[in-house]
């Protein structure tokens, strides 16, 4: 049955991490922008404290579990409960990212990094990458290392390459990465590890690309830039490059051999999108929040139920801003809801990813504008607001690629009708 | 718990209409456009369907089911993907007889619902929208002044569905010349009473298939039986909440008609030796309409299911209607634009959903759940 | 010298086109969109005299001549007085798309395919087919006939052939012809013509597609449908088919021999998008101008200068739409200004069209919109002017042709790698 | 009679503009970002260029150019191209002097013109902004009460450009208190002046290399002879529309910097096989911004066109800011977005236009032509 309510768990995440994110994120949300490239300690502490005291693993096992517990139900068994572990991710990175998104970002744990391992690995590998991310005495940051130079978007260009020593039963890796989101962190900063995308065999193509497991200080690993960005920036986003990088045989995740590896890798975006959708609903909630708050304190009223035309210019931009959020999170909590409940969500994922990302750039877009001297200027967190919100448009496939997938989906073509 | 399947009852009330849609309106939608009229067969089929009947109660006679705002909004989708003027034509009755379910005196629902239950069309309308440029619901010009334990009701109207045949229609009206929502009552009027003047079948740009009229109420006098909730307001605010669902609801319909149309185009029409479905220009422009046309209809459902769960939903179901009144523009001009010439002649459906569509600005009140 | 100083010649077209469109098109308009398939005589007969008189002539003979006399100029040589012919055509049919967009496109007059024969004839031609615009008895049309069923914006598509009978030296036609623009009048309702594209040679693509006169009742040519339309319900739109129609040989236009004769063909876009454009100004600026008549009627004000948040939606509406008609036409102008200057205009006619297309669309869309149960009321114009102007984004090349046409100008790309 | 052609002194001013945006300020806007700051050889070299000063009337000894609004907006667009900062920097001194010039009493001339044919930037500016949410030019916070022959400012400004080093301010305030344009008058404040106090630098979403400062003045005391025009209001409208006509021709520089920079980018980077120029999304979106790019010109040259001759051009100044602030707004995003990854990074320029074009809605006064 239809239904819109909140389910328990769900709100009582929104409004535990609400707390946090209005009492240890906002505060340090200008700093942090403002010392680009250092650590807000307070915030990694807390954090850190929190994700050992398990507070992170509940939030985030939830995401890899649910592929196990979720295979296809035999027909006439009773459906089983949802368990709602996507949507109160969801719920979780919305409110981090109402609190601060390079914050959010920038915390110890285990990144898309770990949730490849959890969704790919083994046992073995789960109990020996993941744990240190609930164990270790200091923080510990994971991450992922996909994109290169010349291969963004079209990720079956990569061409990094893990090569086989079969000597030593290593792989070698050779390549260069960029905009690793935590890199530094992950591999230089701590005692935490990159999961690179490499290819074995770059005759094989998509299918010939494998991720694996390099820890920190691996030797041969050498993170060459930290970025200077527009926004996110408490975040680090780094370059990683591997010259003869040697990895243990068994840190490659899934299957080493070369067939149909990619469409797994693939696959993890279908979690990973709504996520950043919720993280881009989270600014674009607190940028519209804010609006509404000075506007009202500065006379204004919002009318609904007047004749549109009648509105003024700002009141009818602050409604449909106030939609765009609503539209925003609708669409991402039907993607994780449908990743809840065991139903296919590719289409799904990317509608939330594409939508989201661009009403979001518009809401606090608008928002700056609406404000003027005041959105312009930091010292109102509205500008930087705008800055963060971008790179939801951009990250984890652009709004171009994400519409691409739902074209493709709704009109059943293929990569070669419809590139 | 959040959940967005359809339960058993709303998947067969959906699938009830769109079979009805799919076999029975959208073949015969041009026809009606071009002659300007929804054949009786077809009002009268439509009605047997009961979708609008069911939530009679029992105690006077009906199937008492409980009234949906979420699956009102599942049902008129399907319908008007079918058609819309249809879509309208049936809900029509329910403009005047929903208000009295939920807000009328025993008395009028004895005197009114179990019309409702009759094989043809109940006669029943409501009369919300003015002739006149910034028509705001707040501020109607039709204005309903004391007399005695009645009042006297004088204003016009436009856009009354199926007004030509009604027998009762439902007029509001601004209390004492009070403006805001809460000062807006609702008075049962009857063909035929002094002072009403039931005007000439509109002509607009879209809805040329469905009868809508003018009103002309000059100081037309309603006795204090007649004006809903026992009045003098009702809850107009809510009222017209459950209007905004509606008219959302068919808004998406109008425009997934629209979407789906043009996205079958692409698929078969081919230029530069490849369907121009296989361009960025023509397929993202669809899918971005698909993504419109789910985003209006998550709003329109939400504020569903807040009315139906007892709440106000004023805010939400103005704001889905704000959006999907957007959508459905957008969607229409952009199905018409990729058939291009093929879009702009009437053998091909897409251009009557671009003038059928242009009216959601304008329908308020014109449709409930 | 910039300058923006509507030309004398430009001011008394509009003057007295204006007029024109005031006194009798507004009268016929909702008539004639009520009666589709009818002639309106008052105005045929009006502008047929007007015509006899030379006034057509005056206003349309400008486009065709520009060619010859902007021959590339010699360097030195003192620059010629630009003569402002396509810039007073596009003035004159604004205002005639002002007055009404269906009257304007149905009245008597060499039309498209007129100007095809001015552009591309021989003096012969010229002289021969042209010459009943000016002299014939009764009210004569020309129409040019492109499309097909299976060719659209695709014109290289074209299926209609043209067979050289080496005994009678005559053309044999075949193929049906779709959109014809005043094609029932050209043809079958009086003694005008129709100028049909097809092929010599299909495997010669678009090299083989030539031009050719099609008389009136010119036996192997039919029409065959009358279209009903969204709009311009007063203009004709006729499907044509040709069996076996034989066309003498001196009827084809331009070089009859299979060698790059499209490049021509196309050129003439150049030439008619600029006016299909001002058209869907004129249509535009009829919608603006009853809008903020009945928006200050009711007792709107347009208070240009305060912060523009501060505007109601409507008055922002306004001024956007005010905005939208003023940079159509500004850019319509340009293109028309580059054509009498001898300037190539191919990316500025495309601009023109798609910008304008697109944004008349709009501008009509909101003054129905606006005026709420008025704009939407057949008592009103406006919502005719709505269902007129779309056709402009649509005929002469859709809104992304013209689109393509300026992305691949800009980015200096070809047809195989930018499709 | 109409033409687009630019005059042989305006196509040498263009090119003049252009080479130094290409050489000087291009390579170094970055720099200059980062720092926050425009290095004192930069300011000087493009003063040196004499494109604000050629005005000053030859009996004061300056060349005595005819001011002309489309010639600025021409150069303008071009040292936007090459960086804003820098753009608006040059101008600060004409924001103080172009007023004295056309409305300034003859004793006001006399005094500050000169100053523009100083060898360094003269230091002069204006304050129009108010760091005040809706802040609205008809309805100025900051006021000025009648005092004997002079008037006592009160009030807030901000944005106010080169403020640090400005010797002489022209406050904009409305007079006695009364909204309206034309109750705006302009007095001449120095640096140092009882009750002035001029704030630390501001900090702001974009144009970081340029020296922007507030203002706070306490009932700062001006004398009769220090007010534009002899007071007490000025033209305001008229400066406005010079202003607005400057903000739209900058608007535009900064577009066309982040269009051509996004078409140059998709022409050379490669996914999927190709050059991503021959996807349609990207190529059709960056064909957008090019027209919305000329629209945005036109109707600023327009607008620019209309002051030289002597027209009010009131509105057509007004609406072409709002147009040129909403296309510098969607074209520098779509560049961002056409950069993907790398438009997010401070490496490429692009985000940088991004943050500066996001200002053109705050603007309102901060240049002129």
């Amino acid at each position: 049955m239809i239904s819109f309510e909140v389910p328990a768990g769900v709100a009582n995440v929104s409004k535990l991490v609400h707390g946090l994110a209005m009492g240890v994120m906002r505060k340090w949300a200008r700093w942090a922008d403002d010392h680009e490239h250092e650590r807000c300690e307070e915030w990694v502490n807390t954090m850190w404290s929190l994700s050992k005291g398990g507070m992170m693993g509940s939030m985030t096992g939830g995401l890899s579990r649910k592929k196990k517990e979720d295979k296809p139900k035999e027909e006439g068994e009773k459906k089983k409960e949802v368990r709602y572990q996507n949507l109160i991710m969801a719920a979780a990175v919305e409110e981090l990212s109402w609190g601060d998104a390079g914050l959010y970002l920038a915390m110890p744990f285990m990144g898309l990094g770990g949730a490849a391992v959890a969704a790919a690995g083994t046992e073995a590998q789960r109990e020996k990458f993941l744990k240190r991310f609930t164990t270790a005495d200091k923080p510990v940051w994971g991450a992922m290392a996909i994109t290169e130079p010349g291969a963004g978007s079209d990720t079956a260009a990569i061409s990094a390459t893990a090569e086989l020593d079969p000597k030593t039963k290593e792989w070698i890796l050779n390549g260069e990465k960029i905009f690793v989101t935590q890199g530094k962190s992950s591999v230089e900063d701590s005692e935490g590890f990159v999961v690179a995308w490499a290819s074995r065999d770059r005759k094989a193509g998509r299918a010939g690309i494998k991720s694996f497991v390099v820890e920190h200080h691996t030797p041969g690993m050498k993170v060459t830039k930290v970025e200077h960005k527009l926004g996110i920036r408490a975040s680090d986003t780094a370059s990683i490059v591997f010259e003869d990088c040697r990895v243990p045989y068994e840190n490659v995740l899934g299957d080493p051999e070369v067939k149909e590896g990619f469409k797994g890798a693939m696959a993890t975006f279908d979690a990973t999108r709504p996520m950043v959708a919720a993280s881009a609903i989270g600014i674009g909630r607190a940028a519209l929040e804010r609006c509404q708050e000075l506007y009202e304190k500065n006379g204004g009223k919002l009318r609904y139920g007047i004749n549109p035309n009648r509105l003024t210019s700002a009141e009818r931009d602050l409604m449909m801003m106030e939609s765009q959020v609503r539209v925003s999170r609708l669409l991402t909590w039907k993607a994780a809801w449908m990743a809840d409940a065991g139903i296919h969500n590719n289409l799904e994922a990317s509608v939330s990813k594409a939508k989201t990302g661009k009403a979001i750039t518009w809401v606090t877009n608008k928002a700056v504008e609406l404000l003027g001297p005041v959105g312009y200027s930091k010292q109102e967190l509205l500008e930087k607001w705008l800055r963060d919100a971008k790179i939801n448009d951009i990250f984890e496939g652009t709004g171009q690629i994400n519409t691409l997938v739902v074209a493709r989906r709704i009109f059943g073509l293929g990569s070669k009708e419809l590139r | 718990m959040f959940s967005l399947e359809l339960s058993e009852e709303q998947r067969m009330i959906q699938d009830t209409a769109k079979s009805f849609a799919a076999e029975q309106l959208r073949p015969r939608a041009h026809e009606c456009d071009e002659k300007g009229a929804l054949p009786e067969d077809l009002l009268a089929s439509a009605w047997e369907l009961g979708l609008v009947s069911a939530v009679v109660p029992e105690e006077l006679g009906g199937g008492g089911m409980k009234r949906s705002a979420v699956t009102g909004a599942i049902m008129l989708e399907e319908l008007a993907w079918g058609d819309l003027a249809l879509a309208l034509a049936m809900v029509a009755p329910a403009l005047f007889a929903y208000p009295i379910l939920t807000q009328g005196t025993d008395q009028q629902k004895k005197k009114y619902l179990p019309l409702l239950l009759e094989s043809k069309p109940a006669p029943l309308t409501a009369a919300v929208i003015e002739p006149v440029i910034n028509f705001d619901l707040s501020e109607l010009t039709c204005q309903a002044k004391k007399k005695g334990a009645g009042y006297l009701l004088s204003g016009k109207k436009c856009l009354v569905p199926m007004g030509s045949t009604a027998q009762s229609f439902l007029v509001y009206a601004a209390v004492d010349g009070k403006p805001g929502y809460e000062n807006v009552g609702g008075f049962i009027v009857e063909r035929g009473q002094k002072g009403l003047k039931i005007g000439e079948r509109e002509r607009n740009m879209g809805l040329a298939a469905l009868d809508t009229v003018g009103l002309e109420l000059a100081e037309v006098e309603v006795g204090g039986d007649a004006v809903l909730a026992g009045g003098p307001s009702c809850d107009f605010g809510k009222l017209m909440s459950y209007s905004r669902v509606a008219l959302g609801a068919l808004a998406i319909g109008v425009a997934r008609a629209a979407q789906e149309y043009a996205l079958e185009y692409a698929k078969v029409r081919v230029a530069f030796g490849e369907p121009i479905a296989h361009r960025q220009a023509i397929s993202f422009m669809i899918a971005d309409d698909y993504m419109e046309i789910e985003s209006g209809r998550l709003l329109t459902w939400e504020a569903a299911f807040l009315l139906d769960a007892g709440k106000d939903a004023f805010k939400e179901a103005y704001l889905a209607k704000l959006y999907t009144d957007q959508v459905v523009i957008k969607v229409t001009d952009d199905a018409v634009q990729t058939l291009g010439g093929h879009g702009y002649i009437r053998e091909h459906p897409v251009e009557l959903w671009l003038r059928n569509g242009r009216g959601f600005t304008t329908f308020d009140g014109l449709a409930t759940v």
